[in-house]
């Protein structure tokens, strides 16, 4: 056996650990959360900011940036409470097209050799319009399906816990595990290697921007499936939330270095960051200044642990 | 004939035909009789996205991936911690003024602190900035709206000669930003900064100390603007800055800066800030819904971003 | 006997004056009660950032610190359903009032927003009896109020047809937004006669209107301070006319006694309706004189209005 | 090995490839056949890469053909060239940091995919580099950033032979021995000498001049895009080889006449890993070596040692003239005047602002004095030819008041009368007191300093100096070592 932890290994070891002490303290602050229906309540809401942040990761692995993350999921949401319901078969046309919008982004994207930044700028322009347009006040209602499956009450651990860990196992076997997963990783690692290996880079980007957008529509739906409803804003700050997420889970800008569990895990810190901060009982005042502390103290750390690792590497 | 060819080439010039023919069609519905009201209107309040603008766009020349996400906190910090100080008397303008640049330039050296010592990506650094500089803003007053001292509030509200006072105010902040950025060597730097920063270090350009600067000097300007939008709208509110967050970014790249840096014009962001004014006039005017003003801003982006930024060398 | 319960304020949002004074109330009426034993604990909490899913997180974690009671003012009337039907299944009793829900477990403190639209109308109609061209000042786009009282005024406008909406702006409930708004329309518009608006906008309204050199219309106010004081400079100057209307922030404190009625055992039904607090040209001096300077004009109410206000809807 | 019987495995014939006004390839015609390895060698950009780029597929000639087996192929791509069995190790790494070698097999073998192809990968894989590294010791789940450079070598060399479906029929090695150490490279050359006993074909490029002598059969010798002696390796010497790829022209390039430096002052100095290096005052030290060992960090190295990243600095010790001119050189938005004005506008400005006069003025007299052919310097300054770019750069920096120049193979891409007009302006600066540090790929350039300091594998391994400065010993000084 080699002592030697590998690199992947590593950068999930500083958001499990952010995890592990963050729920130690909430545990200790508040030992009702230490229970199934505690744990139910302290997760749920971070399922689909895991998915959201999936996607994002997805946008990430080809070196590129989703600035319409947040919108593009609240009009999921509008149209998951609307057409999804009353008219499934037109809800659910729908969001394919929505996927297949994603993948033409990509597609523009690569051949036209645009700013991802700006484009994604421009389309959540877009996508708040849309969702508007769809329900200019808030309402809707819930498909009686999602709203089943996402307040399932399965054995053992609770309905977020489950969904948690299956969004990770899910996102590691197509992000991690298949060939289509390591060819949009190779992209942003090495483009030109996946090119000169006779790849189209060109379906790659595609394939990861409609991936994205799959997981993005996922998000929609689980966040209706919550909350029984939808309105135009309700999910802004995902945005920034699934970038958060991302990098608090190990994942960088370039190069294609992403890591899915670590998304997860990044989300779920990010939600209990939340509830800690809360049970803290830190003057309203200053919550919103903790959370961007919390970010740039695991950003420290991160960079603290790279250090320690480039000199693992130079021995 | 050259002129108007070289004209033609101008990064700037679709931000302006953009803002003549949305100003065109708004005037029209009323057969001319709006023109001096909407053009008074549009510059007032231009003025302020062409500040915020200004320092964004600062940032933006910097090169790929130079942000600065804290701008709206900035202006709302700025705002409220001045005008409480200044406590409606018109004795205290200028503290009160010393003081908002101050945080200015306590937000930037944050935000550069960060990016350079902890080596966290510029979006994610000035954001976790904003969480705090925004929570310093709610802490600092708790939402009490303090009216301005009575001469800023005249002053800010008032024009000279037909022309709005703020505009002027941006008119001169424009000159200077536009005197660095073409006359100076730290307009130079900063330039060659976004287009390499390897070729820049190796031209001996202090690189570190020009993109610090930069970030400071993005952070003092949104401060002003929060000052000016203050005074101007009768007392500081906590969510006064949040329209200036995607504000600042969209009238840069509206106004033909490059996005992957080194090339920044101050015309564009002009045409740029009084574009985004009037679309929302002209399409409130024809009655038009915040659903289609949303997608149609959408769409001119993207639309102009694909006209004029496609196929540039090392874009992205 | 409810000294042994915890009562705890959901609150979405706190980044205006209106917010930060019906806060304060909360904590001046709630900490007397606690400190006379009426109740254990009254904590306020607030998100954040404006949104749904943050509040409903809020909620799920005042489950799990056991409160008895939570008093909401809430981000969306439906998407808060789901986190409040848990707190109900949890056996904590949630009233809701300004933002309501609509989830049918909880208790819903209203105001009759679509009336408070109507009555902007109404106002106008004697004011100004021959009608005229009336400017609107919507709130923020995807919003629950911001759509009942648009429609209250649109009614309005048909019931006094004299009257014609000219052009329609989102303020987003801020003066500096309002302004903006109102001086880019304004200029393509005719004569206004009257501004309806929505609360927190009608200086911005006025001023953007003073800077255009306009004859000033009927602008109907929010309650602000600054609204109500340069009300009361015009009318001190050239007699202007007009009225202001709002739901009182302290309507927190209305919410915190009944939740504390229904704690006490009382038998108390899903709606009860709150009167908006209604300021006209008489009443000017005082309300002004009562209200901090850069909040919003206010009552505060007492277990006894509670429950009057609960018997009157028996 | 080459039978007339035998149809040649892949023939590029008359190849033409430009870059721009760089002749890559100028009409090459090499033929592999089956069961031979080509060994090929030349100086720095001599095309050796770019022929590799055109057999591999990744490049289309603009003029010639490639056949194979006897039959011109008419649309010949990577696809085409990988179904062929053509594989190839790059000079730069070629492989993905972020996964791991497994999965970087599967990106290489497009065939290797459906359920369970990570077991097949590991597979291909590991028995590939059990064959030609046995006891590598390393591990195929592990990511290719957390190898060492020569286990990523290793790895990419394993790749290259590796067969998952379509067996390897010629093999292309880009300098692969650069990073292994004398062990390893042992273990892959004779790796190499079975393949190609079991029919296989390899082409095999290295600067290490006995490890083709003693593996190739046949051996070609590039120069300047041209393929200038083609003979069996028993015909060649070492000796023999350095001569076919040294410069076959002398040049007009008379050494400067020798001068006492003895007493000058040293003005620039830089301790380290062997030799340190030092510099005096009107000295032009040259750097040698093989390309890629430790020249352009040493450069670096110096320039950071003397400028600030924080504060600007009025009189600047160093200035810079850049190889690479589209990574660290030419600011490619801007005109040829603000291109050569940038190092020195501390001169040409007063309280921080430029004057356009002053700068205008003086960008008309380096435009005199170098010969920048525009019409106008307002035009962009990619508009210019790569040589006249280089002339920019050069005016950049000779233009400031900087007592040391540092030059990274300034001469990429520049003609020969170019030259010679920069050659004579770097002698009258030298003469006038100004000392130039110049790293140059070029054998004749480096034979024009005072001094030269050869480096090998990022140290300075020898120095030279007056009338020692000859090719013969700089090569010497290159290669020596490389035997061990
Ligand atoms: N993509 C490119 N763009 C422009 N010029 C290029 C490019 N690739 C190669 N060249 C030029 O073509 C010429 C031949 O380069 P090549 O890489 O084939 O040389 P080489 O013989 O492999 O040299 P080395 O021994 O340094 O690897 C060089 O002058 C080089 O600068
Ligand atoms: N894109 C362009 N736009 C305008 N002029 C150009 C452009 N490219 C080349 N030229 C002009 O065409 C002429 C020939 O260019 P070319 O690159 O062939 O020069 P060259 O003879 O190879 O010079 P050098 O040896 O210095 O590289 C130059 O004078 C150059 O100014
Ligand atoms: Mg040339
Ligand atoms: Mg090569």
């Amino acid at each position: 056996m080699r002592l030697r932890i590998s690199a992947d290994a590593i950068r999930l070891t500083i958001p499990a650990l952010s995890l592990t002490i963050l729920l130690a303290a909430v545990f200790w602050l508040q030992p009702r959360a230490m229970s199934y229906i505690g744990l139910n309540l302290l997760f749920n809401l971070a399922v689909p900011i895991a998915l959201a942040t999936i996607a994002q990761m997805l946008i990430m692995s080809v070196n590129d940036l989703d600035l319409s993350m947040g919108t593009f999921v609240s009009f999921v949401a509008c149209v998951t409470a609307t057409f999804l319901r009353d008219a499934p078969l037109i809800g659910a046309l729908v969001l394919a097209g929505l996927v297949m919008a994603y993948a033409a982004l990509g597609i523009v994207i690569h051949l036209r050799n645009l700013p991802s930044i700006v484009v994604s700028l421009g389309m959540s322009f877009v996508w708040a319009g849309l969702a508007v347009l769809l329900l200019p006040a808030p309402g809707g209602q819930a498909p009686d399906w999602v709203r089943a499956l996402m307040t399932m009450k399965p054995p053992l651990a609770p309905m977020a816990i489950v969904a948690s860990i299956v969004i990770a196992i899910l996102a590691h076997l197509i992000v991690m595990r298949s060939s289509l997963g390591v060819l949009i990783r190779g992209v942003g690692g090495n483009q030109r290697s996946v090119e000169r290996a006779g790849w189209s880079v060109l379906a790659a980007r595609a394939a990861a921007y409609g991936l994205a957008g799959i997981f993005a529509v996922l998000a929609g739906i689980a966040l209706v499936g919550l909350t029984t409803s939808a309105d135009a804003n309700i999910a802004l700050r995902y945005t920034l939330l699934s970038i958060a997420g991302v990098i608090l889970g190990g994942g960088e800008f370039i190069g294609g270095r992403v890591s899915p569990v670590g998304a997860v895990i990044g989300a779920l810190t990010l939600t209990l960051a939340g509830s800690f901060l809360s049970f803290l009982r830190i003057s309203p005042d200053w919550q919103i200044g903790a959370q961007g502390a919390i970010l740039i103290i695991v950003l420290a750390l991160r960079l603290l642990l790279n250090r320690i690792e480039a000199r693992e590497k130079g021995r | 004939m050259s002129a108007l060819a070289r004209l033609w080439r101008k990064p700037w010039i679709w931000s302006w035909i953009a803002t003549f023919v949305v100003w065109f069609a708004t005037i029209m519905v009323t057969g001319g009789a709006s023109t001096l009201g909407l053009s008074q209107a549009a510059l007032t309040f231009a003025a302020f996205s062409i500040i915020v603008g200004l320092g964004q766009m600062f940032v933006i020349t910097l090169g790929p991936g130079n942000i600065d996400l804290s701008v709206p906190a900035t202006m709302t910090l700025a705002g409220t911690v001045a005008l409480k100080l200044m406590n409606v008397e018109n004795g205290m303008i200028l503290p009160g003024l010393l003081i908002a640049v101050l945080i200015g330039i306590a937000v930037g050296v944050g935000n550069y602190a960060l990016i350079k010592a902890l080596r966290i990506p510029p979006i994610i650094a000035t954001l976790s900035m904003s969480f705090i500089v925004q929570s310093a803003a709610i802490w600092t007053n708790r939402g009490l709206r303090i009216k301005p001292p009575s001469f800023l509030a005249d002053f800010t509200t008032s024009s000279t000669l037909g022309v709005p006072n703020v505009a002027i105010i941006a008119l001169l902040i424009s000159l200077f930003a536009w005197f660095l950025l073409e006359r100076t060597i730290y307009g130079r730097w900063i330039s060659a900064i976004g287009q390499s920063m390897p070729a820049a270090k190796m031209a001996g350009i202090p690189v570190d100390g020009s993109r610090f600067v930069t970030y400071v000097f993005c952070a003092v300007l949104a401060s002003l603007a929060g000052y000016l939008l203050a005074c101007f709208s009768g007392g500081a509110a906590l969510n006064m800055g949040s329209e200036y967050l995607l504000m600042s970014i969209a009238v840069v790249v509206l106004g033909g800066t490059a996005v992957a840096g080194g090339d920044s014009n101050v015309p564009g962001i002009w045409g740029a800030s009084l574009f985004m004014f009037l679309v929302v006039s002209m399409l409130n005017t024809y009655g038009l819904g915040a659903g289609i003003r949303l997608i149609m801003t959408g769409l001119i982006i993207i639309s102009v971003i694909m006209l004029a930024g496609g196929r540039q060398p090392g874009a992205r | 006997d409810t000294s042994g319960k915890k009562i705890a304020l959901s609150n979405n949002y706190a980044g205006n004056s209106w917010r930060q004074a019906m806060l304060t109330s909360w904590n001046k009426v709630t900490g007397e009660a606690v400190k006379a034993g009426v109740v254990a604990a009254a904590d306020a909490f607030t998100t954040a950032e404006n949104q749904a899913t943050e509040q409903a997180a809020q909620i799920q974690n005042m489950i799990l610190q056991g409160y008895d009671a939570i008093v909401l003012n809430a981000a969306s009337p439906t998407a808060l359903n789901g986190a409040v039907k848990e707190a109900c299944d949890a056996g904590i009793t949630v009233v809701s009032f300004d933002g309501i829900v609509t989830e049918p477990c909880a208790w819903r403190i209203a105001v009759d927003f679509k009336e408070m639209g109507r009555s902007e109308v109404e106002y106008l109609s004697k004011k100004l009896p021959q009608g005229g061209n009336l400017l609107e000042i919507r709130g923020l786009a995807g919003v629950f109020v911001d759509d009942e009282i648009s429609a209250g005024i649109h009614e309005g406008v048909k019931q006094f047809p004299q009257f014609k909406i000219v052009g329609s702006v989102h303020g987003d409930w801020a003066q500096d937004v309002a302004q903006k708004a109102v001086a880019g329309i304004l200029p393509s518009l005719p004569e206004i006669h009257g501004v309806v608006t929505q609360g927190g906008d009608g200086y911005g309204a006025a001023q953007a209107i003073a800077a255009a050199k306009r004859p000033m219309p009927v602008i109907i106010m929010g309650n602000r301070e600054d609204e109500l004081k340069w009300w009361k400079e015009q009318k001190d100057a050239i007699g202007y006319e007009t009225m202001s209307v709002s739901i009182a922030p302290g309507v927190s404190t209305l919410a915190f006694w009944v939740a504390q009625q229904i704690l006490d055992g009382k038998e108390v039904k899903k709606d009860l309706v709150v009167p908006f607090l209604r300021i006209d040209q008489d009443n000017l001096e005082q309300n002004l004189a009562n209200t901090q300077a850069g909040g919003v004009a206010n009552v505060e109410y007492s277990q006894e209005d509670a429950i009057k206000v609960i018997e009157a809807a028996k | 090995m080459t039978g007339d019987t035998l149809k040649a495995m892949i023939e590029v014939a008359d190849a033409k490839v430009s870059f721009g006004a760089v002749k890559a390839l100028d009409g090459v015609r090499l033929a592999i056949w089956p069961g031979e390895c080509v060994g090929l060698v030349g100086h720095n950009g001599a095309g050796k890469s770019t022929i590799v780029s055109v057999i591999n597929g990744g490049l289309t000639p603009n003029e010639g053909t490639v056949s194979g087996d006897g039959e011109v192929i008419a649309r010949y791509g990577i696809n085409t060239a990988r179904s062929r069995g053509v594989r190839c190790v790059f000079q730069e790494l070629s492989l993905c940091p972020n996964l791991t070698i497994i999965e970087n097999t599967r990106i290489l073998h497009r065939h290797l995919g459906g359920f369970g192809w990570r077991k097949r990968a590991k597979q291909v894989i590991e028995r590939s580099l059990d064959a030609v590294f046995p006891g590598h010791g390393i591990e195929s789940d592990s990511s290719v950033g957390e190898l060492t450079i020569a286990e990523r070598q290793m790895v990419e060399i394993a790749m290259a032979f590796s067969d998952a479906g379509i067996a390897p029929r010629l093999v292309i090695l880009d300098e692969p021995t650069s990073s292994l150490d004398a062990s390893l490279a042992e273990q892959m050359l004779a790796y190499v000498r079975r393949f190609v006993a079991a029919g296989g074909s390899v082409i095999f490029i290295s600067h290490i001049l006995h490890e083709i002598l003693i593996t190739a059969d046949r051996i070609v010798v590039m120069k300047d895009g041209r393929i200038v002696a083609e003979r069996p390796s028993a015909d060649w010497t070492e000796h023999s080889l350095v001569e076919a790829m040294g410069s076959v022209v002398k040049g007009e390039a008379h050494r400067r006449t020798l001068r006492d430096l003895a007493a000058a002052p040293v003005v620039i100095e830089q301790g380290g890993r062997g030799i340190p290096f030092r510099a005096k005052r009107g000295e032009i030290v040259g750097l040698a070596g093989l390309a890629g060992h430790g020249q352009t960090r040493m450069l670096m190295r110096l320039h950071a040692a003397a400028s600030s990243d924080w504060l600007p600095r009025r009189n600047s010790a160093v200035t810079f003239v850049a190889g690479d001119r589209r990574l660290n050189g030419v600011f490619e938005l801007w005109s040829i005047l603000k291109n050569f004005s940038i190092a020195s506008l501390g001169d040409l400005a007063k309280r921080g602002v430029v004057k356009a006069e002053a700068e205008a003025e003086r960008g008309a007299e380096w435009k005199r004095r170098i010969d920048i052919r525009t019409q106008d310097l307002a035009n962009r300054v990619l508009s210019l030819s790569g040589g006249n770019q280089q002339k920019v750069l050069f005016a950049r920096a000779l233009a400031t008041r900087a007592p040391v120049v540092l030059m990274d193979d300034p001469m990429r891409g520049v003609d020969v009368g170019t030259k010679q007009e920069v050659y004579e302006i770097i002698r009258e600066q030298a003469a006038a007191g100004r000392t130039f540090v110049w790293y140059s790929t070029e054998m004749e350039e480096v034979c024009l300093c005072d001094r030269v300091y050869v480096f090998r594998e990022g140290a300075i391994a020898a120095e030279l100096a007056g009338d020692a400065v000859t090719e013969q010993n700089i090569l010497a000084a290159s290669f020596e070592g490389a035997a061990a």
